[in-house]
């Protein structure tokens, strides 16, 4: 059953050190807000989920705060490189980051077994692809009634899953519309659910491509308009493409980078804009 | 504006698009693909389904988005699905003509590395984004085309890593792992565009664009580069395409 | 690509002897007057597949074009018996009824991985139960993660499935909504589709919990208002309990039976309201 | 109207009820468990989530539903959703409290059969609708309530067919087959309440409704039916659970 709470007081009971963590949302509805929260109370060792790290978690990671990344695609959409990212990969900085690596299709899949409560999912997937053999967390399987054999990828199932939405209602229950990616799947796969949204109204009005988490699927609910800037929601925000293409600079350097994160996210009462 | 007054890269997206025509529906991946897959709606091909991993099942955008999940990708679609969904129905379930791909290295059975890369002795390998949508793209479209940028960092000899497979080490490979639809038929450069051939799968040059010779194109490629029996020259872009291809792009740069 | 064309055409050349046949429509939206128009034409040797037969495969069991029936609970929704579909069972009349039987979440399952075109869907069920000695759909798999043994279910591919919904463009695209069922699995898992729609509109206007079939996913759709009475079709119709009342005593005589569909389904111009 | 006059089947239907106090979700067999289902939403728990296989998630019908998939479940819901996610996300996904079943026999163990029965030597097996949901109802819902009318036809020494597994044969079944949850905690007739013995999982008569006699119960069922250490009877009616029921079975009507 969700609270209504502050986003500080969501993150520090429901996020814990060395949880694995998915903050999803395909480009549109990414949680930046509860993420600077996390950057904020210096939650740490997490091992984090996510089919597109995106900025993100490039700051996330930047910070200092992630032993693993678990994911498929790990780019700036339409600008290039995440530097963050890549630093920490190649040169270890400022930590050594693990990598457990899919595809799309091997993710999403992954997150329909841990929201089905299946210990893995089965896909066309991976064939002739070194993917493969890098991680533990594909395998295959044998049909029994053709023989033929097919890629299996085990269950993700994050401690806790954080999501933006639009709106809630009172009682905590959440809507979601526009391009809802996984977050159906990453949400009833984790432990524990943390939504942020733009604002909590007296009804939800169901919406065309509308998607509903009810309030006792979900733990924690928080007020945080904007709280997906420089990602957006749908109806309420649109996407700060700027920002993308200003991060990169940003985030090529260390310094710069670690400037940015305390001027703009560990400063008390920064708001990252 | 003459016909004359184009760069590689025009020639290259404009190539891309036209390899669209008659298909009826495209896995888009951003970047070049998403360029040429737009394009081809404005030119030859109105009625093209774009489909984007994002979710989108007929976006009809007027500006190029600059990433996968643009608002308007969702706005202007017929249907928008789950991820899952997508992959699982529309992708895996065979829904979907060509899957049109980008790159970081290709090698000469069209096999694609997005993954990591090799930087000398004594250095890190060079972390690029990864897999993304495109090793079931390639295994579940009908077929695919791919655009790049041409030089000897992209056309290498060997892979460091091969996180999608276009023909493998040669013919019989893709049947022998599984994989449906006819694989890379085509990869368009800012020189011209390899094809398989059809004994040996490996790409060969099958046209040049206006202006490009047959040296440039080996000097660019990591492999012994073959030529196709005829190698054709690209039609340059009529001024419709050309003026298409600047309004989409400046329409990008103006939602931005 | 869909084309716009009657219905008596549509049936004549998508649906064949011999077919499997999937109508699907979870009470909702249930495809009647294509059901009606295959009486009419006869088509026989019939595999029909469905979760909830319901009185529509009671009248083609009836009529005797049904050779085997793959379904997961075949009884008259409220009401009681599906007389037809018992007599055929018990005392193989007009024709003996070969059963494939499943319960729900098998048989959602077995649509789901013929929509993915994979071989088998993996799901915990059938635990304990008589139903998986009695079908060889029905088998296990193990976890290659955790040694868990599973159900498989044979991924259900009808050559042809036929559904009813709401609205169609003149393109072709078709929109329904409210409960949407196993429609858009079963569709996409099929041969050949045909969609039966209330009205052609000029635009399809996104609806809360739409289903969009595109044109390029069916191979034609045929006006018919009122298509799916008794059953119905939400912002149209509404569910003709009474019909489904009255449909009991009339299906526990074969006389009464074959007299109903000869003069409700069979009769040039008849219309079963 | 005063609480003597109520029926039989009233006295079952207001227990069922009863049964799901303080339950936070509900996965709703048409018939008998539906009627029970939304009398609860009526008195003991307005916060009731009711979930139904035809995809509604919070309906609040102001009716008794015909059907599983009557217009007004999904037009009160909070969600709909597609079969396939409600049985793999909702129900498989262990989000339900209990999962509410009617049937055509039970056995000792509560196994269920809705599938075929026999009719004796030389005549076919009598044909039941089938499965439907309930396997996967009882196996992974937190706990299972079943409701059904008393009689040695319904409560038999053996099945013809085990549909759905409740106990098995006794203690340590559900937990050989990796079946989640506790399955079946009562099972509500019209003469009172059978719970399974906490030692060998049997039914065991644990309340008998008020005018109703050990011996009518015993002789209403197919197996030798033992007591509880003590055996309760059921609090009558009250005038507003039956004022409550009533009220929604002639809406029922009228709405149809």
């Amino acid at each position: 059953m969700a609270e209504i709470r502050s986003l500080h007081d969501a993150v520090a009971d429901l996020v814990h050190e060395g949880d694995t963590l998915a903050m999803e949302g395909f480009t549109h509805l990414i949680p930046y807000a509860a993420a600077h929260e996390v950057i904020r109370q210096g939650t740490t060792d997490l091992s984090l989920a996510r089919m597109t790290p995106d900025v993100v978690y490039d700051q996330l990671i930047g910070a200092g705060l992630v032993r693993k990344l678990i994911f498929s695609w790990g780019g700036n959409p339409g600008v290039g490189s995440l530097h963050r990212f890549r630093d920490a990969v190649e040169n270890g900085w400022p930590r050594p980051l693990e990598l457990d690596e899919h595809s799309h299709a091997g993710m999403a899949n992954r997150y329909v077994a841990g929201a089905s409560r299946l210990p893995f999912a089965v896909l066309r997937g991976y064939r002739g692809s070194d993917l493969a053999t890098r991680t533990d967390t594909v395998s295959s399987v044998v049909c029994p009634f053709t023989g033929e054999e097919l890629a299996a990828v085990a269950a993700l199932n994050p401690d806790v899953t954080v999501v933006h939405a639009q709106q809630a209602d009172r009682a905590g229950n959440v809507q979601m519309w526009g391009l809802t990616g996984v977050q159906k799947e990453a949400a009833l796969a984790a432990g524990r659910v943390l939504v942020t949204v733009e604002e909590i109204v007296d009804e939800l009005t169901p919406r065309p491509g509308g998607v509903v988490l009810p309030t006792w699927v979900t733990d924690a609910v928080c007020v945080v308009p904007g709280g997906a800037h420089p990602s957006y929601a749908a109806g309420y925000t649109v996407r700060d493409n700027a920002f993308y293409q200003a991060w990169d600079p940003i985030a090529r350097d260390r310094d710069a980078f670690t400037r940015w994160i305390d001027e703009n996210v560990r400063t008390e009462g920064a708001v990252a804009r | 504006m003459t016909t004359e007054d184009f760069t590689r890269d025009e020639l290259m997206e404009v190539s891309a698009a036209r390899a669209l025509a008659g298909a009826r529906t495209c896995f888009v991946g951003i970047g070049l693909p998403s360029t040429a897959a737009n394009l081809a709606r404005a030119t030859v091909n109105p009625g093209l389904v774009l489909i984007y991993e994002s979710g989108t099942i007929g976006s009809k955008p007027t500006r190029l988005p600059l990433s996968i999940g643009d608002g308007e990708l969702a706005e202007t679609a017929d249907a928008v699905v789950p991820v899952p969904e997508m992959f699982n129905y529309w992708l895996q379930g065979g829904r979907i003509d060509v899957g049109f791909l980008g790159a970081a290295q290709v090698d000469r059975f069209a096999n694609i590395n997005t993954t990591v890369v090799d930087r000398g002795p004594g250095k890190p390998q060079g972390r690029l984004p990864g897999a993304g949508g495109a090793p079931e793209i390639a295994s579940n479209c009908g077929e695919v085309l791919m655009v790049l940028r041409h030089s000897t960092r992209g056309f290498v000899r060997k892979l460091d890593f091969v996180t999608t497979l276009g023909h493998g080490s040669g013919p019989g490979d893709r049947e022998r792992l599984g994989m449906r639809g006819a694989g890379p038929v085509a990869v368009i450069t800012d020189l011209g565009v390899l094809r398989p051939d059809p004994a040996t799968a490996e790409l060969v040059l099958s046209a040049l664009h206006p202006g490009v010779t047959v040296e440039q194109v080996r000097a660019a490629t990591g492999w012994d580069l073959k030529c196709a029996d005829t190698v054709g020259v690209t039609e340059p872009p009529t001024a419709a395409e050309l003026a298409a291809l600047r309004a989409l792009k400046s329409a990008g740069r103006e939602g931005r």
